[in-house]
């Protein structure tokens, strides 16, 4: 099987919610220390459910992907919903078995997601393996 | 005597992981305190990863660099897992017990002691648990302060309380005694220092190998130990840390893989545990350690303990017969596989030359512990220590061995040649 | 084209030397950069120290432990001499690289830089080079200040005299760029700096594996590099001084081995190079470094260079051909055997991540470089880099492959799919 | 071979020179790090000779017999001469292979008397390898 199958290019060439909202209620940003792959995500959020969501950012095709599934995953769920999310839904979104490196591309999304979702400080940081 | 539900060991087998063990006869190895015998499996792993997937970790797109990748953090979970870490981001892989405690230190150390604050050590303290503190005590102007021991060679718990002041900041104490094989009531000393405000510091280089330690059950600040000495390989050393602690301190070494972003005059810092491991790691190393840590569960500590102790009791026996012959140290069952000795008129030095000739393998010297030699009112002594591959016949070995050696030496007793003396 | 009076590599030969290149196809291996392929020489040199004379060095008085000192110690003499030392003593062994130059920093650092110092670094530099410094800025106050390269990815020599003021007490930099493989002026970069009494830090690690370099010649002060880029193991370093500095130097690591005598308080420390090799060092790990020597001097440091820069130049050539290529760094003559490059609308990591899947390992990000790339102006490149045992075949299938991601990659162009647009 | 030969125990039971001079023109002591082993040597030198020696110290038979035998190989030389001796001359004396560790205890005395004989500040320190 090969990783660049057409799922993950079509998100990667034409994501789904890029872009930035004017006045967002969460917005958080962050980086691949290993590769700068780099995320930042804004959430319109009403009654604890997240009405609109747009991601922007650069890197390669399994992290930008990963973002733009995971927004279509995510609009119209709740916050804690999202808290809810684990690194394994993201790789079942993948649906590609990937070495470590690129699990941390492909996580990228998710991790800025629940850090905004928590608010960085009371983030409880990622899990252990 | 074995009694719990475990298997005791089949030492035999175990030995034919040794190939070392295999002339006739054997090695008598009696210095598994200073480094161990590393078993074949834990070679053949790292020969794995140097014929098989050699090659960087973290980093790399490629598949051998996902497999050592993988292997060496699968190799981290394996040592959180056997002293009970929460969380695998909570154990650092370093060199050796000293670069873990000196990684203490720098990093906390200097974020955390001031002029004015005491360090409480004890005086059966390794160098590696002494000098880190020393240097740290010159750059801050802090104090340390000892705890004694008693005649039997066990700490003297009853001083703790008077030492620990509101300027104690810090305990640093071993587990087992290196020389005198003491096992420290860490539990109550943890407790104690705790109430008293202080973080503790455990050098487990000596436990940790032998018998089943549980950092969550002893609630120790940080805790090291190395790989050598519990039947990996050389080149690798753990420093288990409290995840806020290891979290709030600033980093050791810069460089590579320890940073999230570096700017020419800035830098910020990776999550645990990459921002204490700069640079290339011992990736076969750690690899190596894992296949060790395997190695000790499937061996079972408390069977390795229970060895120990039994070879411990038959040897203090055994040597008690040895004429001119001073056992340091406390009994059999207060202290792990350890046993320092001399033998009136004959330097430790040549004690282990002549057993060298009769195939035994013992250590003299000051086992880096000067202020504990001072205590005992030695310049050095010999010293015998056992792992889950020795048996009854390397202590009748040894035994023989120093019959032969008081023959040796005492052969022209009486015989004093007037030429020489002037 | 090689016309001096050495043997050419024989590379086929070589390549039996290594068990991962056996599998057919055999991996493309072109990371050598970051850590190098280790041959079986050197494995089975380490095996024979864990199967045969398993111990600790320099305090056993028993055969097996006088063999490892021994062969310990011939490693450091056969390292001496690669980069002809004048003393074997000069050589310390550390981790790595970073373990190396942090160790300058520290111990040198802290006795020598005072706050308004400033240590005159390159953009050139890897973190291992960088962070370092920044650490040991922010302790004292020093502050950094960079060497700039002109468009072509060489340093800009004539900006040196400008940089060194009477503050300026250091300077650190690379011998070979990781990542555009700039080979630096250093003989004229050291005498500058020497000229302005500063100190010189050379960062090896990119030098040493791939040809010949000479201590004395270059006259710098400390040396750096890695065994894991040399064919040697992980888990071993050296940091080369000299004699005066190094004798002069507070220690950096406490603990055993590196003490002279121990009081409670204070300490006396060991001669060279033991006060710098604190507890039990990797010992395995050196004796194969020694051996890592031993097989590129029998293949020929010069033979190497040629080799790889045969390699460069056809690779050059054949890259070129690639369409929307971008080739950083200066032409072939002027670097060493490594090329980083991008292609015009694929992330690095993809490209890796293709060439993988054709069993050709690139690395692909910052390549621990991030103030290089951002004066490049990229967030990352993908990166090729050769060693003695790779082949024009290697070239041949890395071009094959990047056509192949090409093809992948830009196979949907022009089908937008408007349901994914808003 | 065994390592305690005759020789050796002769000389560790009953040293040579053993003992402290009154009115040392040179004294210096050290001691081996690894073991503890210590060895003091005090001279009296006339005219650029060795006119007196005697040692003491503690350590192992090596440590001792090596001072023993040295103390008598080097009276009436001269300092020109104690400064040619090599780790070989010693090694020579000894008689008997020694591993690395033990090399160190035969050189203990030797070192002691190149310090003293080239006063501390000036002395090259030990020879590489
Ligand atoms: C130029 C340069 N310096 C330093 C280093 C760091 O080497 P190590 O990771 O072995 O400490 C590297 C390796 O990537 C390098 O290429
Ligand atoms: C109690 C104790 N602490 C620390 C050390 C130092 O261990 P290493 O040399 O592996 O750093 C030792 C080993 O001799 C030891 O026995």
């Amino acid at each position: 099987m090969n990783i660049y199958q057409e799922e993950l290019l079509d998100h990667y060439e034409n994501p789904s919610n890029y872009g930035t909202l004017p006045k967002p209620d969460i917005s958080h940003e962050e980086d691949n220390p290993l590769c700068g792959d780099r995320i930042r995500i804004d959430l319109v959020v009403e009654d604890d459910t997240i009405r609109e969501i747009r991601f922007c950012g650069h890197g390669c095709t399994i992290s930008q992907a990963a973002a733009s599934m995971l927004t279509e995953e995510i609009e119209g769920k709740t916050l804690a919903e999202v808290k809810k999310l684990t690194r394994d839904d993201i790789l079942d979104m993948i649906g590609i078995p990937l070495g470590p490196v690129r699990v941390k591309c492909a996580l990228l999304a998710l991790k800025v997601l629940k850090a905004g979702a928590y608010g960085v400080q009371g983030w409880p940081g990622e899990e252990d393996e | 005597m074995p009694t719990a539900n475990f298997r005791p060991l089949d030492v035999e087998a175990i030995r034919k992981d040794f190939p070392i063990f295999a002339s006739t006869p054997p090695l008598a190895f009696l210095d598994s305190a200073s480094s161990t015998q590393t078993p074949h499996p834990v070679v053949e792993a790292m020969d794995r990863y140097y014929d098989t997937y050699r090659s960087n970790i973290h980093r790399g797109i490629y598949r051998i660099s996902e497999e050592a990748t993988e292997q060496y953090e699968r190799a981290r979970q394996k040592v959180a897992k056997l002293i009970n870490a929460q969380r695998s981001r909570q154990i650092i892989f370093t060199r050796n017990t000293t670069e873990s405690i000196n990684l203490v230190a720098y990093s906390w150390g200097s974020a955390n002691i001031r002029e004015g604050d005491e360090i409480v050590l004890t005086v059966l303290e390794h160098h590696s648990n002494l000098v880190p503190w020393q240097l740290l005590a010159q750059r801050t102007g802090a104090t340390l302060r000892f705890l004694e021991m008693t005649d039997e060679g066990l700490l003297d718990f009853t001083q703790l309380r008077d030492l620990l002041t509101e300027k104690t900041k810090l305990v640093a104490l071993t587990h087992v005694s290196n020389v005198l094989g003491t096992i420290t009531p860490l539990q109550s000393i943890i407790e104690t220092a705790h109430a008293a405000g202080a973080k503790v510091v455990v050098d487990a280089a000596q436990s940790v190998p032998h018998f089943r330690v549980d950092v969550q059950q002893l609630d120790c600040d940080f805790l090291a130990f190395s790989g050598h000495k519990m039947c990996g390989p050389t080149g690798v050393g753990v420093l288990y840390g409290k995840l806020e602690l290891l979290q709030e301190m600033p980093p050791f070494l810069g460089g590579g893989s320890m940073i999230r972003a570096v700017e020419r005059d800035v830098s910020t810092y990776a999550d645990l545990p990459a921002k204490f491991e700069a640079g290339t790691p011992s990736i076969a190393e750690a690899i190596g350690l894992g296949h060790a840590v395997d190695y000790l569960t499937h061996a079972g500590l408390e069977a390795i303990h229970v060895h120990e102790q039994e070879l411990l009791k038959y040897a203090h026996l055994r040597l008690q017969d040895i004429e001119g012959i001073t056992l340091y140290g406390p009994a059999p069952h207060q202290k792990a596989g350890v046993i320092a000795f001399n033998i009136a008129g004959i330097h430790p030095h040549d004690i282990a030359g002549i057993l060298d000739t009769q195939g035994v393998a013992i250590r003299a010297g000051h086992h880096c512990a000067q202020p504990l030699m001072h205590k005992l009112g030695v310049i050095a002594t010999a010293r015998a220590s056992f792992y889950l591959y020795n048996t009854t016949e390397d202590v009748e070995r040894l035994c023989d061995g120093l019959r032969k050696a008081q023959t040796l030496m005492t052969r022209t007793k009486g015989h004093e040649k007037p030429r020489r003396n002037r």
